[in-house]
Parts: C-alpha cells; structure tokens; sequence
C-alpha cells in the first residue's frame, strides 16, 4: 500500500424511514505516513463519518480503506470523538486510562501513562474527579488525553479543540505539533478553523457537497515551528476558505 | 429527612393499631400490633423462630443468589447478541408464564424433598424479574458509549461488557436486583410448602391454625430481614452509582 | 315462592360426595333451594369467606371451625358426610418390607436397618388432621420406633406428588388420590385405612352460619335430608352417584370409572351422622395437645347441632 | 433471523418430547406435547376451557392494569421527591416481602369470594415490580436532560414529568412492565385458589387429581395468551423507543 | 434596577468529597438591556456556571442575581447550552418546539414558529429527524434555534458557535446581530473565541483566575454591520488578549 491509510472510492448512505441519503461519494485518498492532513468542510458534510469509517465504527456502503497495522505496542489508530464521550462512571484518571488497558501494561505503568498524558492537556489536578464535575472544555481535553495516552501510528482527531479558548487551543496546538515531531505520527484532523488548519497541517483537504466530496486540496509547505502570522499561512487560508465558499454558492445551499 | 422513614412506619402502625380496634377488620385476621410482642416472645421461647429464621436465610441466600446469577448472565447474553435473543424469545414465552407451583413437581423430581428444593423454586421467583432487568438493561446502553469501547479496540464481546456495557448498564441491573430481593422472601413461602422446614412452613401451619398474630410476626420478621437486605443494598448501591450523584 | 339461595363453600374431594349428588338428583331444587359453588383450596381460606359473609354453607374439614367460632364465627356442623377419609400408602421402596403378618412397626424399623435412615411419610403440616391422625397411627397404634420414621409437611398436592415420584417413602393421601395414585404406580400400597389410623377420625362436615340457620332453618333440613339420602344412594347404586360426583368433581379431568372405583373403595367411609365424629373431634384435639401441635382444646360446646340429622333420619 | 424463534421453539419441543419418552422424567409428570392435542381437544369440547380463559382474562387484565397503574404513579412520587421516599421507605420495606398467599385473606375479607379479589392479588402480585421499576428508571434520569426543562420554564413537577422524566424513563419503565407482563399470569394462578374461577382454579384442580396433562394443557393457554400480548407489547415498546435505534 | 440583569457579590462553591472548590468570586455585573455583551476566559473558569446561575440551575452561595420580568409572551431568559443537550426522543422540529409548549399557542402556530426558527439556522431540511442522525453542528444548531424559538428578552448563550465550520458560522453570526438589531434582544454570550467577541459584542468582559473574576473589561463602540478586519476589532481583540494571556502568566498555569 501507498500510504497508512489508503481510501479507494469510498462512499457511504444513510438509510432513514426507507429512505437514503448518501454522505459520503466516491472519495479517493491516501494519507502518508508522518504527515499532519487536515479535513475541513461545511456542518454535516460528512467529516465526522469519514473518521468513523477508518476507525470502524461506520461500514462503508461501497469502496475499500486499508489501515497499515500497527508499528509499534500502541494501536494502529485513535480516535478523539467531536463530542468528549467520557465514561460516567470512571474518573477522570480511569477514563483516560481506557485505552492503556488494550495494551500488556502493569497497573501502575498504566497510571503513569494517564497521568503523564492528562498533564499534557494541563489537567493532572483533576484526575480523580467524575466526567460530570468537569466543564465543557476540560471534557474535551480529558478526551484528547485518552487518545494520546495509547501512541497510536495515526491519530483521528475530530474537532478537538472546538471546545477551548484561544490560550488553551494554542498550547495544546503547539503541543500536538511537539508531540508529533518528537514521534513522527500520523494526524488526521478535523477542524472547522480555517486557521487551525493551516497552522497544523501539511495538507489540507476540504471537503464539500452533498454527497460529500473532495472539492480542494492545498499543501503547506512551511516548516515548524511556524508562525502563526505568517503570509504562506494568511494565503493557504484564503485558498481554503475559496474552496469552500465557492463549493457553497455553486451548491446553493441555504448557508 | 431523618426522621421521615420512622415517622412513617410509625403512622402506618397507628393505622394499623386503629383497624382492628375499631372493628374494621375482624382482629382475627388482623391483629393489631400490640399483641404481637406477646406472640413473638412465644414463638422465640420455643426456639422455633430461631430455627425457622435460620433454615429459610439459607434457602433465600441460595436461591436468590442463583436466580440473580443466572438472570443476568442469560439477560446479558441475549441484550447483546440478537440472534440469541430471537432464538430464545419464544422458548422464554412459554417459560415465563409457568407459576412457581407448577415447578413445584419438578423441583421434587429433581431435588426430592430437600433444600435444595426449595432454592430451586425461589430461584425461579426471581430468575425472570432479574433477566428480563438484565437484558433490557444491557440492550439499551447508549450506542455512543459502545462506540468509544470499540474505538479503543474493545470489540469483542466480554470486552466490551466489562468495559461498557455492565457499567453503563448497572442502574437499571441493580433495579432488578432489588427487586429480587424482596420477591425473594415472596417466593420462600411458596417454596417451602413442601416439607422443607423455615418461616414459609411454619407460617402454613400457623395460618391453618388460623394463629393470625403467629403469621404476622413471621411476616414482620421476613420484613425485617428484607429491610436489613434492603437498607445494605441501597448503601451499596449508592456507592456503586456516586458517578451519578 | 322465589327459591332460596345457598352459597356453598366446597374443597373440590370425594367426600363431598353427598353434597354434589343430593344436588345434582334435584333434591335440593324440589326444596325451593338454589345452590351457588364456590370452590376452595384449603379450610382456613373457607373461614375467612364465612367472615366475610361470602358463604352461608361450608362444607370442609371440622377442625377450622372449632378454631374459628372461638374467634367469633357462629356456625354450626349439621351433618358429616365422610369419616376416616384419609389412609396411609407407601411407596414401592417401603411397601417390601410390608409383608403380610409383618407388624407396621418392624417393617420400619427394617427399612431403616436395610437403608440406614428413617421412612420419610409426607403429611400436612403440624395441627392438620392428617398430620395429628398420622402421628397418632404411628406413635399410639403401631408403636413405631421415633427413629424409623419422620414425617414431612407439605402441601396436599405436594404430598400426591412426592409420593408418586417416590421422593418420600409414604404418606396420608384421600379419595380419590388413593385410586389414582395405586392406578398410576401399582408398586404403591395402602398399609393403613383411616379407622386404623384413629377411630373414626372426623371427615369433612356440613356446616351452615348461624344467620342461614336462623332465617332458613327449613332449607338447611333439605340439605341434610339431601345428604342422608346420597349417603344411602353411594351404597345402592354407586354408579349413579359416580356420574355426578364426576360432573361435579372432575368436570373431565377424571374418567368416571376412577371416580366410581374411589367412591367404593375401602378408603371411602360415606356417613351423615354428626354424631359420631363428635367424640372423635374432642379425642383428636386431646391427641394434638398431647403431642403440642395445638396450644389448648378449642371447646365443642354448641358447635354440633344434630338435630337436623335426627329429623331427617326420623321421617 | 425470522426463523430464529421458530425454531429455538422446536428444539425446545423436541427436547421436551425426549425427556419423557427416554424416561429421563415419569411422563406422569411431564407429559410429551404430542399427548397434549388429545387433552386440549377434552377440555375444549366440554367448554371448560374457553370459560376458564374467558374468567382469568378478566382478572388478568384489570389486575394487571391496576397493579401497573399503582405501581408507576407510586413509583413516580417516591422517584420524583425525595421526602416521600424517605416517608414511604420503611413502610415499603414491611409491606414488599409479604407473598401473595398472605393477602389472601385480607383479599376474602375486602372483597369477599369474588373476582375483585382476585384481581386485587394479582394487582398486588405485579405492583412492586412495577413500582422499583419506575422508582428506578425515574430517579436515574439523566441531571442533564431535566436540566433543558428546567432552563425552558418547566419547572413544575407535573412539567417535568411530561417533557422529560417520562418521555426519559420510558424504557427502564417499560422493562418494569414488561416483567409484570408475565408475572401477573403467575398471579393469576396464586389469585384463583381461592374460589374464583379460571385457569387457575382449574389447573390446581387437576393438579390435585394429578391430571399432569389438561395442568400441562392450560399452562400452555397461559404461554400462548402471553405470548401473544408480549409480542403486541414489543412491537410497542420499539414503536415508543425508535428514537433509540 | 439598573439593568435587565444585576449581579451582586455573586460567589459559587462546588462541594467534592467535602472538598470545596470556589469557583466564582463576589462577581459585580449589570447587563444593560439590549446590549451584546461577550464573555471570554479560559477553559474551567466558571462561564458556562454564570450562565446556569443566571437562568436558575445552580444556586450561588453567596450574593444576589436580579433579572427583570419578561417584557413579552417570552420567557426573561433562554439558554443555549455548550452540548447541544437535545432531548433523544423528540423529533429535531419537536425539539426546537420544546420552549414553545410552556406558551400559549396553537400547535400550528408552534409548529410554524419551530420551523421559522429551525430555517434560521439553515436545518429545515432536517425537521423530522432523530438528534442521534445528526452531525455535531448540526445538533449545535438545533440546540440554537430551540432558545431562538421562544423569543426571550435574554438569550445566553454558551459557545453556541463552537462546534461550527467557519462558513456557517459566519452566516450564524450575521443572522444573530440580524434578529438583535431587528428585536432590540439583549444577549449574554460566551465564547473563546476572540475574534468572535470583538466582531459581535458591545462589551466584552474578561473572566479569569480561580476563582473566576472580572480582570477586564473591553468596549467596541463600532456600529453594526461591522467589517470583520476593522481595526478598531483587531485593537479590541489585542487588548481582550492580553488580559487573559496576563492573567494566565501572572496566575502560573499549566498552559
Ligand atoms: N459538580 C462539580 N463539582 C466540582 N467542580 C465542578 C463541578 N462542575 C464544574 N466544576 C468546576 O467548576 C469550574 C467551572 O466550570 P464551568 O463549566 O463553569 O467552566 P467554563 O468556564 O464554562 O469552562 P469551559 O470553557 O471549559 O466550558 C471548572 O473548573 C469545573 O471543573
Ligand atoms: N444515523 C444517521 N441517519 C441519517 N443521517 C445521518 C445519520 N448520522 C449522520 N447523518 C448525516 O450525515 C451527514 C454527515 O454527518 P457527519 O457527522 O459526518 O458530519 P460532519 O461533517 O462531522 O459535521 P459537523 O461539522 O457538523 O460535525 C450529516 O448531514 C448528518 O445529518
Ligand atoms: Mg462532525
Ligand atoms: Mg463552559
């Protein structure tokens, strides 16, 4: 296989009340090893599904995706839902331990892995609470600890940040950026941030229409550390944003 | 809200109290309250109280204990493979219905005339209760939940269960299982009308005696045994659900 | 003149007999009497329903009622319709060591030698007539051995059962169990007849509330005539009464030929007179005092009135 | 997957045609289904059967129904606010394990030997289960979700119940009912011993005469009355719940 | 009262395990009646508790909240939760009716003001499904247009724009200072996104620290429509920046 995650002509349909809807068209891609590609589109066109699909929790309705296999201890993937999905009834310590406990692991390597991972999302003080005694953005954080404390070849990351404010999202942005250099993982990134697409990615790809479909592809070519002001930034920005707003207006849809 | 419980055990025994005393109720059927220390003393003085306490807590602990296993592990089983439950849902139909007496000849069949008789048939009494908890328990965990299971790699099935599925289902487990507890001390009665010695027995006899206060005080010592079970229950279960508090 | 109607309280056996037939031939009827059934399981559910004012004619076992009227429950036994109802069988395990001329008490006492632990007989729970009547034959009559033999308590049902299946080495079952049970498994034997086992031992009784009496004492001589007549009839023409007992009785669930065999067996002790189970109530009180099973004798005093059983016999 | 239940049906069938007949239990016991045709067709043409099923239908349904009914609308209360729980907590600790068999009297004297008194057992046989039933489901709703009634003005405890405890509880309720479903035909069989007429009276009836098959006969009638009125229920149950699938 | 909304001395303490962790501290705040006003701060500082205080589902544990009587039909306040927190078995168009049911109308007029207020934000397509067949945003929106539905004097809104692709959240955006200007409505709205603060609001308070207070407070004196790139925008937001970038130095945070 070319990549570590080759996609060959996926396509995927909603079935409601007898009657379906297709999200996802004839979508060719293959994502290389290291590289950070992120996917923005429209609410709805189907960019949650995508992730869904490479993780297997949504069967395709015609195509393949082929996954490398795992390189290492870790799994092959992990997946930080757009929604925090924390177990209630496990601490906030325990759910990021979730995914450690897949893994041959003695009980307190696996403590100090989750711990080691909250911290990076600057949560360590909160490590025995319950999800519900959390807010918003401390859930979604304690979600990307989770996906982190596994080390996983590629890492689905859906919206992640959505949830924080500008200080928070640019700590842990540059934290992701450290943590991928040091390790050579893989990303796949969805985000609605135009400028946190561009900031993060090598490439990009949007995503538009319905069915959804791969309407644009932009590189950036910039190295890292970058800066966040800088005009290679501000241009493959406005090319995205084209790519969507011309997708929109050919589309006519309402937004 | 301390004092609530008791104070309304306390209007429902002066309720009671008034019944009889007011000739609503013949106290033959119904006796009040008060003469009830007398019967009790009676019975404990004979050492018949004693024993019959300590024959049924071994059938109810037995009995619920294995009608509670097994109610969870098959409800279990078929909340989370569909085949298994379309293959048994018709065979469970004309199971469900069968009255713990209609086991009565079975359980003599299979056991003789023994204990283990009578754990039989209260294990039956709650078995259904708890399965059909159990299984409509585990088949309605939220998907998402499963989901995040699964995208951890949890994807087999005992995986699955012990990461998601039993701890998202334990809410409504333990509501069957509390209700287990009390149909429990309902089915030791039944269950040991057939020569296996307890409370259920000893009640028999005294009711065909028509020893009305005889009967209450076994019924008030059931209900004090449930309310111990009962109390030691709701604590823990407190504590098993403080994720939700 | 509108007929009368009598609820009647019955426990579904043989020895109700009388009751059903004397109906059943339009006795009744031709008294301006109306009967409505309503069938029971056990004597004590009986006398709730008496003081509930739901029947007016209870037609069960004597000794609830003893009980009952020292709870306040007028009422009062007119008529009986059997006596020595219940008997002793044995399951084949223990029927071998029953051999002819081998007294009841050697032959337990050979069961336990032969199995190392007492016969098991299944009765109804302390303070019921079977299990006073049991107790009697063994400790008093046969002079078994405590030790060669226990009794369990149970149900009625549960004790047919076990006794079939051979969970237990024997018990007291009644018409028409007995018939069923020694038809099903021949191997079961009947080692004691109900007059063996305590001399005229009381059966199920007649008795009407103090109220029924009151306001229809004519209608209450019809029922005990009727009784005395069907007595009569099960020992002319026992066919005749096996058709309305089966109707009455098993409504299709026995054939007619294991009611008629049952009506004559030597298990079947048909008899209307109150009076002779009068002493034997009191003597079987004595005996379950004796052996604690009752805490004191209820008295008797104005529970029987024989008076009706006289002036049907009279006339 | 649609011959699923038919055919665990048949294995069931044919396991319980071997039993017997390889004498592994006295068929006096257990009598095979293929001489259970014959024994219908008795009770059937006699007209005993149609009026047994006629009679416990009654008492099914009404029993049924007001024992659900009691049960949620309690269960609800106790679910709903916390003073009444407490206030009711020990008194339902006394009332819960007191079996069937003990209400009887109290059933003779209320109501007399009439099928009111019946149904008033089998109220009783289903009202806890339904009771823990609701009293679970509604006190475990999700904070959450109470808290969008609350933010839209619904504050009220009637308000809340209909937008979200309800509509929330549905399906830990709907297991509390389903279970009742079924156990009220246990009841059925406990509420009829006492002189009111049905299935009940008749199966005790030929238990007695030891008549295994019209007994075997009738707990069939119950399974199949059952079963029909499970599966209506499911199919409802999926109606209300479609918003999970 | 001076505003529609007066808050005195306002302080919040969660208990934890007898724990107790001060969340909000003697918080001093008028909302003036139609004003826009935008609460920014880091993730955990308690924004998303001032808006559940306001609207009555927490209970402060010490000082006062005044909110002045609905003027209209309407209620005084809706909130826009952070999760969209739909109700699973309603219909989408049955949930944004859920407001509309505590006021008197017609079921057609329910129904049409449902459906009025679920096109606003671009979702009429979508009226009869089921939430759990919707994406992230699209549940976002919905939560949206169920406290648009019922026109209330206040809305507070907590991050309503954050799970939303930048196109649509434009569009949203503009369609919010639409239906201000058009209905005069005072809105509360938290966000952490900053530019989003400067380009919407009339005032933008600053909530840092733990416990939580006001360490800024930021006027935009620019009439709407604005221009996005405004300078008078970038100031705002540089200076909104630097009280939450000095806080979070000063205070020694993780991140
Ligand atoms: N039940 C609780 N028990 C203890 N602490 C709690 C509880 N609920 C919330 N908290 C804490 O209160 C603080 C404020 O929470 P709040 O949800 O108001 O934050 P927020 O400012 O909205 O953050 P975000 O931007 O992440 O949504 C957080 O630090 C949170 O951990
Ligand atoms: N179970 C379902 N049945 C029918 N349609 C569904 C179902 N689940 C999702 N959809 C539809 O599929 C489309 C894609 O959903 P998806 O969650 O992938 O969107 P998304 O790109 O992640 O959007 P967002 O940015 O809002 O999260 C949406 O239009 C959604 O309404
Ligand atoms: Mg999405
Ligand atoms: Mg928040």
């Amino acid at each position: 296989m070319e990549g570590v995650i080759d996609i060959r002509g996926l396509s995927l349909t909603f079935e409601r009340d007898g009657q379906k809807t297709r999200v996802l068209d004839n979508l060719d891609l293959t994502v290389r090893r290291g590289e950070f590609l992120a996917i923005v589109g429209p609410s709805g066109v189907g960019k949650s599904t995508l992730l869904r699909v490479l993780i297997g929790l949504a069967k395709p309705s015609g195509g393949t995706v082929a996954v490398a296999p795992a390189s290492s201890d870790g799994p092959a993937l992990a997946l930080v839902f757009q929604d925090a999905r924390l177990l209630p009834w496990r601490r906030v310590i325990d759910n990021v331990g979730l995914g450690l406990e897949k893994l041959r692991l003695t009980r307190a390597e696996r403590h100090r892995r989750a711990l080691a991972s909250l911290a990076l999302v600057g949560l360590a003080d909160l490590a025995t609470r319950f999800p519900h005694q959390l807010s918003g953005g401390q859930r979604q954080r304690v979600a990307l600890a989770r996906a982190l404390a596994v080390e996983p070849d590629v890492l689905l990351m859906d919206e992640p940040f959505s949830a924080l404010d500008a200080i928070t999202r640019e700590a842990l942005q540059d934290e992701l950026t450290r943590i991928r250099q040091a390790t050579g993982k893989t990303v796949l990134f969805v985000t609605h941030d135009i400028d946190e697409a561009t900031y993060l990615a090598d490439r990009i790809i949007v995503l538009s229409g319905s069915p959804g479909r791969i309407t644009g592809l932009h590189s950036v070519e910039l190295q890292h550390p970058r800066h966040r002001a800088h005009a290679d930034l501000r241009a493959a920005g406005l090319a995205v944003r084209g790519a969507l707003e011309g997708e929109l207006v050919s589309d006519g849809a309402a937004i | 809200m301390r004092l609530l419980p008791p104070l309304g055990l306390l209007i429902f025994l002066a309720v009671w109290e008034a019944v009889p005393r007011l000739g609503l109720v013949n106290p033959a059927f119904l006796p009040p309250p008060s003469v009830l220390p007398a019967a009790f003393l009676r019975e404990f003085t004979s050492g018949e109280w004693l024993a019959a306490i300590w024959n049924s807590l071994g059938h109810y602990t037995l009995g619920l204990a294995t009608g509670t296993l097994l109610g969870i592990a098959l409800g279990i089983v078929t909340g989370m493979y569909r085949p298994m439950e379309r293959l048994t849902s018709w065979v469970v139909r004309v199971l469900r219905p069968v009255p713990g007496l209609a086991w009565v000849p079975f359980a003599i069949i299979w056991f003789g005339v023994a204990p283990s008789a009578a754990v039989f048939i209260i294990a039956i009494g709650v078995f259904w209760i708890v399965y059909f908890a159990a299984h409509g328990a585990i088949s309605s965990v939220d998907r998402d939940l499963i989901e995040v299971a699964d995208a951890f790699g949890f994807r087999s099935g005992p995986e699955r269960l012990i990461k998601v599925l039993l701890p998202a289902a334990t809410p409504g487990l333990l509501v069957g299982v509390r209700t287990a507890i009390g149909q429990a001390w309902m089915a030791v009665v039944a269950a040991e009308i057939f020569g296996v010695a307890g409370l259920g027995q000893r009640m028999m006899q005294a009711s065909s005696l028509l020893a009305t206060d005889i009967v209450v005080v076994y019924m008030l010592t059931m209900a004090g045994l449930y309310g111990l079970l009962d109390t030691v229950f709701v604590a823990l279960q407190g504590r098993l659900l403080q994720w939700k508090a | 003149q509108a007929p009368v109607t009598a609820r009647i309280g019955v426990i579904p056996i043989l020895a109700a007999a009388p009751v059903f037939i004397a109906d059943r031939e339009g006795w009744l009827k031709d008294s301006g009497l109306a009967t409505r059934y309503t069938t029971f399981e056990s004597g004590p559910n009986m006398i709730q329903a008496l003081a509930s004012g739901t029947i007016d004619v209870y037609v069960a076992g004597v000794a609830p009622l003893a009980v009952a009227r020292t709870r306040g429950i007028d009422i009062k036994v007119v008529a009986s319709t059997a006596v020595e109802e219940m008997t002793v069988v044995v399951t084949p395990k223990l029927a071998r060591f029953f051999e002819p001329g081998v007294a009841p008490a050697e032959a337990f006492k050979r069961y336990r030698a032969a199995t190392g632990s007492p016969a098991r007989l299944a009765t109804q729970p302390a303070g019921s007539v079977p299990n006073a009547t049991l107790q009697h034959w063994l400790w008093e009559v046969t002079k078994t051995d405590r030790a060669d033999a226990a009794i369990i308590a149970m149900g009625i049902d549960a004790t047919q059962q076990a006794i079939l299946v051979g969970a237990v080495e024997g018990g007291t079952v009644r018409e028409p169990a007995v018939t069923i049970v020694t038809q099903r498994d021949p191997g079961i034997k009947v080692v004691a007849l109900g007059g063996v086992m305590f001399p005229d031992q009381p059966g199920t009784v007649i008795a009407v509330t103090a109220a029924f009496l009151r306001d229809h004492s004519d209608k209450v001589q019809a029922i005990v005539n009727g009784a005395v007549r069907a007595v009569r009839l099960i020992g002319t023409d026992p066919a005749r009464a096996a058709v309305h007992v089966e109707q009455a009785l098993g409504k299709g669930i026995v054939d007619g030929a294991t009611i008629g065999k049952a009506l004559v067996s030597p298990s079947s002790k048909f008899t209307a007179d109150p009076r002779r189970i009068i002493e034997a109530t009191a003597a079987l009180q004595r005996y379950q005092v004796k052996i604690g099973a009752l805490d004191r004798e209820a008295p008797l005093d104005g529970l029987f009135d024989t008076s009706f059983f006289l002036r049907a016999t009279a006339s």
